[in-house]
């Protein structure tokens, strides 16, 4: 059948600097220490993007290092940590004790509900979760704030009777509003020039993420040609329809880990956690892991070709089995 | 056969773990707890991440659930929507066990993982629910780790992240929450259940060497003590699977 | 890691005999002409199992034999057709304008929305599909029977407000409760003894009605040993935990089609059209075709070698390129 | 060159899809109309199935939504959960076309393919609403096939299966319905649009031979007629495409 083809193919500077403005409502893909766009959030800190309200369920590494970088104002979060590396994100800690940052607490599903209700067009989605917590308590954002910005929606959470008499055994559900955020980016294994996508391993909230936003951002590790991926479509998660831009970026998940390709970087991970206790200190880091590399290859040349073969994922099982983790 | 204090606390929480659970596994000692359960007692158990695997082989251990250890060798690799859709599945929903942890519970076995302090001004800001909030929730029954520190058993938690009977036996069914609950506590001292009138916390058994008193002077409220006994060593067949087969490069234990 | 193996499979009428009683509320897998469990779909007419209530979207061949075979009282259904071969289902339209049918429609993504509230543990899930129309209006089921009958919810659908104020630019939207059936069947390309399932091609609502049911009963084409299905994870879309039994049955959807195993069989499909106009000739079909069957393979014998090469599947593009389908 | 009436319907829809619409296909005359639209005049379009697969190859004419032709050499194959949140998804919703047939219309393209008579003692039963309503209530535009029938062009429905403009310019507005509705109606005599004020149907263009009383004839209602033009044959292109790319079979037209 006739096509013709949409390329959206660009450097991943000319993708941040084009879509990620100052003060946009941005989601980044990937879980903890996996799989998080880290080039883009690299480059992001590199352009100085200022005042983004940032949606996370739990992307770790990437979010903490936006709040480190000074990009971050706002943020609506379940979760801030990377695991055994980081228990609670450090910049993350520190923004929020010295009231640098705005913060509103939800749950891991509450975020993934809030991004698939924007992803399927409906303005909230119910849940039992959180019913008699101080998750619907307390607000992060005051009722003024978010009357005066109608990017917010009005309310936090609503309870709410079921209006179906008990079915389902339950008299309360907690409504979770919609987030559809000016850009999402994230970070896969597989992509073609028109944005179609195949990830590896776990999805995590990927392609909510993907689906609800206005915009979508893809780093990939194989930038396919046309037609490839569609050999195998079960194997797809993302059609074509919902991309923006496609960069190609190989390890553009380092130092977190992306299944099949390569583990994360323990020795990035623990000097990054030792640096992030420490303004100075955290300065330093800047100036020596991100300002000074124009781009990821830069970067990846400076951490050293060493260290890269350290965490290559091995073919079978989609990690570094002998990768020093101590 | 000798055993360190973390052998034990993980020990004490994998015999509370049977064949058929589904177990949802945090990091570190919780996810330890839930490998030596399937290693030990339970093989049929069946060990669950919120970020979306489920019965994963776990060749070698994970240190943060999206490891990418957790998705080899799995039945299903999906997303947070189908580990939290499964949580809260009318019929498997009932299989899950949660394996929490928190910086503050209270006598009723709700926790705090948020905030110490104010929330809008925090002292102290931890990491958030995650998925703690959800399984506490949603599921039958949870298992939740804790430092026995008087700052840590509160009488009134700064936040209230995830529920356990929040203010008594009609507590969960009052604000619309499925039955369930928290079910053991598993401390550095002993352990804790629920008595299942009052829904209060008591506790059950103290760790060789310590005594009732030891614990409730590490408590800002009052538990019963009455029904304590003397926590079971580890056996040496718990010890040698837990450190062999679950964590022999020691990254946990 | 240890691990023990807990067997599932059993025979067909075995499956059928011990879950699916007279009554019950059932739901079946596959859509229109393609991956209807028809196996099962005969066993229950032979079983001659009555009254049952079922859950369809637009399951057609399937959903049209069990109601020609007597064991249909209520269904909720948003399509029954099979394209081609019937535009709109016969032995379904008969029965209803006969009213020996009690009818409920819905719409097929409310009927997806209402399988994935029940999967999802949620007495209802909002969408703005149907506001204005009369699938909100006119109600199969009266109230005084809904509320005789505990499991049905107490109304049709609930035309909610937003209660975000025009979040999401939306005002209205429409509630659908939740179904959780007591047995679902589904066939599938690939299963183990325990039940993990993958599915080739489109899942259509499977996974849904999966989910959604206390009971799940597993026909598949292949049923494979343990540890097959978990080298490729991301393939699988069903998860052991959900399922009760499991039933090797090849050619399991004849004669629906299973993709990349065979198509669906013009000869059965224009057979069957020609004899559901007519009572006497729809006997005469089932006395050929089903009744006299003990098993599927029996049934497979009766068709006969030559018609099953005809619609065996190309391996690349899953179905019978030269099948003669005018 | 020659045409038959199936072939004009087919190319008149076809013509009404442009590069980068989404079309979202049912079976027969509406699957032939976007694979036509893609080999002729928007290559660019994607073709798109209630059952889930997008950007389907189409090598050999589907049957039915659910044939396994649609799932070979797709951008993404999923279920039925994915092909509807596109259709309601804020963004790439809008780009949705719909082809919708229906057995009775009214003026303001509303739809019934569901029963004749009273529903709950129907004296035809059809199909129901499939897809057909989620898409008529979500996407930005949509064409729909009738055959000219004065039992077909309805003054009032038996039953409103699908969302046209309701009562009017303000009636998906009331109902809560998003934005959209029927563009254009393509029968077997003609063509019509609806007007961008009252909302109600209009003559648009008529097929060669073909008079505008002809078209009233055989409606219940009545339509404004004054813009009607006579609708361009089929070029020599389009047929040739149409017969030898869509359906050397000849399986639907």
């Amino acid at each position: 059948m006739m096509t013709t083809q949409e390329n959206k193919v660009m450097t991943l500077t000319e993708a941040i600097n084009r879509y990620v403005t100052n003060g946009c409502h941005l989601s980044i893909g990937g879980f903890t220490l996996n799989r998080n766009p880290m080039a883009a959030v690299h480059e992001i800190i590199r352009q100085e993007k200022r005042d983004l309200h940032v949606y996370a369920h739990s992307n770790g590494q990437g979010v903490d290092e936006l709040i480190g970088g000074g990009c971050v104002s706002r943020l609506e979060i379940a979760y801030g940590g990377t695991g055994k590396f980081m228990s609670t994100c450090i910049r993350f800690r520190k923004a929020v004790e010295e009231q640098t940052l705005m913060v509103e607490d939800y749950s891991n599903f509450q975020m993934t509900l809030r991004f698939l209700a924007g992803a399927m067009g409906v303005p909230y989605l119910p849940t039992r979760s959180s019913l008699g917590t101080d998750i619907i308590e307390k607000w992060g954002f005051s009722e003024e704030f978010r009357n005066e910005d109608p990017r917010i929606p009005n309310r936090k959470l609503v309870v709410a009777d079921n209006p179906f008499d008990g079915w389902g055994d339950t008299e309360k559900v907690v409504l979770v509003p919609a987030i559809n955020p000016d850009v999402t980016i994230i970070h896969v294994q597989t992509a073609d020039a028109r944005g179609n996508c195949r990830m590896e391993g776990l999805t995590f909230a990927d392609v909510e993420q993907a689906k609800a936003s206005r915009v979508l951002i893809i780093t990939c590790e194989d930038l396919v040609a046309e037609g490839y991926l569609k050999t195998e479509p079960d194997r797809n998660q993302i059609p074509f329809i919902h991309a923006t831009a496609v960069v190609k970026v190989p390890f553009g998940a380092y130092p977190t880990a992306c299944y099949r390709y390569y583990d994360y970087d323990p020795v990035y991970m623990k000097a990054y956690a030792r640096a992030a206790h420490d303004d100075a200190a955290y300065q330093d880091f800047l100036a020596e892991m991100v300002y000074p590399h124009k781009t990821h290859t830069d970067l990846l040349d400076h951490v050293g070709r060493h260290r890269l073969e350290t965490i290559l994922a091995g073919r079978n099982c989609g990690y570094a089995k002998n990768l020093d983790r101590r | 056969m000798e055993y360190t204090l973390k052998e034990l606390m993980t020990i004490c929480a994998a015999r509370e773990i049977k064949n058929g659970d589904i177990v949802f596994c945090g990091t570190g000692i919780s996810m330890l707890a839930a490998m030596a359960a399937k290693n030990i007692n339970a093989p049929d158990s069946v060990i669950f991440f919120e970020t979306g695997a489920i019965d994963s082989e776990l060749a070698h251990i994970p240190l943060a659930v999206a490891d990418s250890r957790i998705m080899y060798h799995t039945s299903a690799n999906g997303g947070l929507m189908d580990a939290f859709c499964t949580m809260q599945n009318p019929f498997v929903g009932q299989r899950v066990v949660g394996i929490l942890g928190a910086a503050q519970i209270d006598i009723y076995g709700n926790l705090n993982s948020t905030v110490i302090g104010e929330y809008d001004a925090p002292d102290v800001r931890f990491s958030g629910s995650g998925g703690a909030c959800d399984v506490a929730s949603f599921v039958s029954r949870s298992i939740i780790f804790m430092k026995m520190e008087k700052r840590k058993f509160k009488k009134k938690l700064d936040y209230l992240t995830s529920p356990g009977y929040l203010d008594g036996p009609d507590g969960r069914k009052n604000a619309g929450l499925p039955p369930g609950g928290p079910d053991k506590v598993i401390t550095d001292m002993g352990v804790m259940g629920f008595d299942p009138d009052t829904k209060q916390m008591i506790l059950l058994g103290c760790f060789p060497g310590i005594t009732p008193e030891q614990i409730l002077d590490h408590m800002e409220f009052e538990i019963r003590t009455d029904q304590a006994t003397e926590v079971p060593v580890p056996t040496e067949t718990e010890l040698t699977l837990l450190r062999e087969k679950c964590d022999p490069q020691r990254l946990i234990l």
